[in-house]
């Protein structure tokens, strides 16, 4: 078991140090390549964790993601300032942030399950009788398809209407004249 | 005119290959799906890059030959629409749940370990697939099409619709 | 008794959502028809179809009832669908004003390409807050404010202008940021609890804090959720993002905004879960008071400076909805401090009914500046004038408007207000009380000079060509003004209306940790 | 804890990219590493020690009691694909905007998009 948590820790070490170097570096492709990076690793993540299906989309949808934000980075010019000069707003983001993140730690994560022992109430039940009323063996897509398919519609929504907006935003007039 | 945009003769005999076995490979995570890894989402995510594979080979013109834009359409608005049937579907209610209700299992079931397992499930996956692969197919077309301020008039990503009652006059 | 024609209204409840989305799929296939008027018929039907429902549900449904989708009850619990007096009148307030917008927006939009874009983004809104109003599962709230939320970045910018991009880049931004708030509150409480029941939540948590290990852990989750729909109902100190989104959006869509989507995704999903799923507790209600009081104070100051109609109207939201949120706040610190429950009562009611309120004159005050934009182009103050000869129906809905959000008697936002300060001074908060008074008092002249530069004097070089405004657009409006008129005379002459459609929502909240919405028994743990 | 107190990090270091940074290009990403950590919590509080990926093995023959014992949260992980479809959504528009946000101004930099007031 020790195996698992250390190789967590090592992934989420290298994650959260990508993304300090997407946010930070001053080359916007190399930046989307970092961030690519990182959700490769979440990748990785995710098999280690047992979660085959959440790591198979992930990887799929990742590279789409690339494909997207280096095309859009890579065809576009851009002077990017590498240095803010809004200083006194950003020490009150890192401030506040560091302020609610130190207080969850003291106060509430201590509260938490301890990880690798999750209360499933709502999962538990449907683990012991899911099977019997749709016969499919792969949980993840019988709950995504089945048990809670009105939030997959929800989902289906929330991508059509990105799309959608997506095509009204790239319209080529928006009046008529 | 112009010989249509596209990459190298390398590139796109590679493609010609690799796409078919990108789209058999996205059928296989999709009939798989409810026994193994995979299923809907990931299907649709994979089609789309095959297909964003072929327009980014072979050039926009070609691209367009091959799929149209109104098929596009078509097909993702008809696939969540289904989805959308199916839910309702289930208000037609089965021997065990009379009433019915939303997103009822109405089919009969399959047995264990078969692709066909699940009733509903396999064809809200369908659609679920179907859509997805549609719609980041169509719109990957619009956002890579789409040229900004360099050339702003040689984009057309909704084609208009006919201003058939622009009777309002606007006042300056 | 929850029966009409022999089909249990209960049955129904999934297709508030399925209308809308069903609408919203179809459109884009719709739209290559190349008809517009179909578009609009289908439009038209099926928001009269979600009114009528809306109404329907108000008159027959009583009591609160749980729909399970897919038929996953308990023990195997799945997504429910909670009807209770709190979701219908929300429903009701969502449908109807939904559904004179989409009259309005038929003739409206015609300026703009794209109408069959327009219709499934805006029945993709209607369905995203009918979902969230319905919702007893966390995490499908969560999804259907992702759908509500994505439209509506979206309609922001639909003319496609820089500043309509920009604002709706930092309304995406701003906006994505609380879901992601939200999101992680829900996941930190299905880690806490294992389960994802609204309800059931609840009842865990009782749990947990009485077994004593923990207890803090909830408290993360309350304030997370507290910062993401707080920035959702644009609460001051997260406000930055609707000055700019509002005004920047075409007129029915900003009416949309302000007038229903602040309060469903915003105002009704932080009540639900302060009050039904925690319960109310010292903490969270000066935390509400305290975002009440400045949101009203803060919002009403930067609207007095304003010269652009549409920014004025976008700052007085932010006030309007700080009279909302303090009244709930000061609902939960007497009922945490277990006081008379009479005041918390009223104090709950007066948030309600100012919120039905607002939803009616908020969205009639859009109505008529995307009218007066339509007559004459612009809508800086300083350039119209002279509306009240030139377009006599805009201007008497806009006085109508203005005088009820003013709170001049016998208007109703004069009422919902009067209970509003009534409840908070009765709860021992005389400042407040005060605050609140010279709040409206700031608002009448924020408005006195609206109504003066708008509809008075003679009219200028850019009105003198102003007409009025063709019926599809007016009728709404007239509509409109007529709600408000007669929701301040209704409310106290009428008491059944006041026991039918606010009384049970104001018992829902009332009674908090006693909602119904899940498995097993209910009640306080 | 410390896995907990490691994803609120990620998330952190993405809020600050969202509310700092003075580029599109730098938002969308911060927009997308919150979205990973998010993900990554949900993964996390999903495991069990010793876990089995929650599908069942046509080895087992439909015999579940070791299953039952072992298998991850199948729940967290369907939020999980819930999510990321939602959150790619997100990212299909704003990348929209930005696209045309830069055909209108030429540039990413918000600081020299500016045409609104606050």
């Amino acid at each position: 078991m020790q195996d698992v948590t250390m190789l967590v820790y090592l992934l989420m070490g290298f994650m959260i140090l990508g993304s300090l170097v997407a946010i930070e570096t001053a080359d916007l492709l190399s930046s989307v390549i970092c961030v690519g990076a990182v959700g490769f690793a979440l990748g990785v993540l995710d098999l280690v964790l047992c979660a085959p299906e959440v790591a198979l989309t992930l990887g799929v949808v990742e590279v789409l993601t690339l494909v997207v934000l280096i095309r859009m980075v890579r065809t576009r010019r851009d002077t990017y300032h590498a240095t803010s000069h809004d200083t006194l707003a950003i020490g009150l983001v890192t401030g506040g942030l560091a302020v609610v993140l130190t207080l969850a730690c003291v106060f509430a994560l201590g509260g938490l399950p301890a990880f690798g022992q999750p209360k499933m109430l709502m999962a538990m039940p449907y683990l012991e009788n899911g099977l019997a009323r749709n016969s499919m063996t792969n949980y993840v897509a019988s709950i995504l398809l089945d048990f809670r398919v009105y939030d997959t519609l929800g989902a289906c929504a929330v991508i059509f209407a990105g799309v959608t907006g997506a095509y009204a935003v790239l319209r080529k007039k928006g009046k008529r004249t | 005119m112009k010989t249509p945009p596209g990459m190298s003769v390398i590139v796109r005999t590679t493609t010609r290959v690799v796409s078919g076995f990108i789209l058999i490979f996205g059928c296989y995570v999709l009939a798989s799906g409810h026994s193994g890894p995979g299923g809907g989402f990931a299907f649709g995510v994979i089609v789309a890059l095959a297909l964003l594979l072929v327009l980014l080979a072979f050039g926009r013109e070609a691209a367009k030959k091959f799929i149209h834009r109104r098929i596009v359409a078509l097909a993702a608005g008809s696939s969540v629409l289904a989805l959308l049937v199916i839910g309702l579907l289930g208000y037609l209610g089965t021997p065990e749940a009379p009433g019915g209700s939303f997103f009822l299992q109405f089919l009969p079931q399959g047995k264990p370990f078969q692709t066909l397992s699940g009733g509903t499930a396999l064809l809200a996956d369908l659609a679920v697939g179907v859509m997805l692969a549609a719609l980041i197919f169509g719109v990957l077309t619009s956002l890579s099409l789409f040229h900004g301020r360099q050339r702003p008039d040689t984009s057309e990503p909704v084609e208009e619709v006919a201003p058939n009652h622009v009777d309002v006059p606007k006042e300056e | 008794m929850n029966g009409v024609f022999g089909i249990d209204v209960n049955n129904l409840l999934p297709l508030f959502v399925a209308i809308p989305l069903g609408v919203a799929f179809l459109m884009p296939m719709a739209a290559k028809l190349r008809r517009e008027r179909l578009l609009d018929v289908v439009a038209l039907l099926a928001a009269l179809s979600l009114f009528a429902l809306a109404v329907m549900l108000m008159r027959v449904a009583s009591g609160s009832t749980v729909y399970w989708v897919g038929n996953w009850k308990p023990p195997i619990p799945g997504i429910c669908l909670v009807s209770d007096g709190l979701s219908r009148l929300m429903l009701l307030v969502v449908n109807v004003v939904a559904f004179l917008i989409t009259i309005y927006a038929a003739e409206y939009m015609k300026r703009y390409t794209g109408i069959g874009l327009f219709y499934s983004l805006f029945f993709s809104m209607i369905a995203g807050m009918n979902g969230v109003v319905l919702a007893g599962d966390f995490f499908n709230l969560y999804v259907f404010i992702e759908v509500a939320s994505l439209s509506s970045y979206v309609l922001v910018a639909f003319g496609i202008e820089a500043e309509q991009l920009e604002a709706s880049f930092k309304y995406l931004v701003l906006g994505s940021i609380s879901t992601l708030v939200v999101l992680t509150g829900v996941v930190l409480l299905y880690s806490l609890t294992g389960t994802l029941n609204m309800a059931q939540v609840g009842r865990e948590m009782g749990r947990i804090a009485a077994a004593g290990a923990g207890a803090k852990a909830p408290y993360l989750a309350l304030g997370l959720f507290m910062a993401g729909f707080a920035l959702k109902a644009a609460m001051v100190p997260f406000h930055a993002w609707l000055p700019d989104a509002h005004p920047a959006a075409p007129a029915p869509v900003s009416a949309m905004l302000s007038g229903v989507l602040i309060k469903a995704i915003g105002v009704y999903a932080l009540v639900r879960i302060t009050f039904n799923v925690f319960g109310p507790s010292i903490g969270a209600a000066w935390v509400l008071m305290t975002l009440g009081t400045i949101s009203m104070v803060v919002g009403v100051f930067l609207a007095v400076g304003q010269w652009d109609l549409k920014r004025l109207l976008a700052y007085h939201s932010i006030s309007q909805m700080g009279y909302v949120v303090l009244a709930f706040g000061v609902g939960a610190e007497v009922l945490a401090n277990h006081g008379p429950v009479a005041v918390a009562s009223l104090a709950v009611f007066g948030g309600l009914f100012h919120m039905m309120n607002h939803a009616a004159f908020k969205s009639l005050l859009f109505l008529t500046s995307g009218a007066i934009e339509y007559a004459t182009g612009t809508r800086q103050l300083k350039e119209l004038g002279g509306l009240a000869k030139l377009m006599p129906v805009t201007s008497s809905c806009c006085r109508i408007a203005s005088l009820s959000i003013a709170g001049v008697p016998p208007f109703s936002g004069f009422w919902s207000k009067l209970v509003i300060i009534i409840a908070v001074v009765q709860a021992g908060h005389v400042v407040l009380g005060t605050i609140a008074v010279i709040v409206s008092f700031m608002t009448l002249v924020s408005f006195v000079k609206v109504q003066r530069y708008v509809l008075g004097g003679e009219p200028s070089e850019k009105t003198a060509g102003a007409r009025e405004v063709p019926a599809g657009m007016a009728i709404p409006m007239v509509t409109l003004s007529a709600v408000c008129l007669v929701l301040g005379v209704v409310v106290f002459l009428y008491p059944p209306f006041t026991d039918s459609v606010i009384g049970p929502a104001r018992d829902v909240v009332v009674r908090g940790l006693e909602y119904i919405g899940g498995p097993g028994p209910m009640g306080k743990p | 804890m410390l896995v907990y107190v490691l994803c609120l990090a990620l998330m952190a270091v993405g809020i600050y990219a969202m509310v700092a940074k003075k580029n599109v290009v730098k938002i969308i990403i911060g927009l997308m590493v919150t979205e990973y950590a998010v993900n990554m919590l949900l993964v996390v509080i999903g495991w069990r020690t010793g876990g089995v990926p929650p599908i069942l093995p046509e080895s087992s023959g439909g015999a579940t009691t070791r299953f039952l014992a072992h298998a991850v949260d199948p729940l967290a992980q369907a939020l999980i694909m819930t999510s990321i479809i939602v959150s790619l959504a997100v990212l299909l528009v704003s990348v929209a905007l930005a696209i045309r946000i830069h055909q209108k101004y030429g540039t990413f930099d918000i600081t020299e998009i500016r045409k609104l007031k606050g």
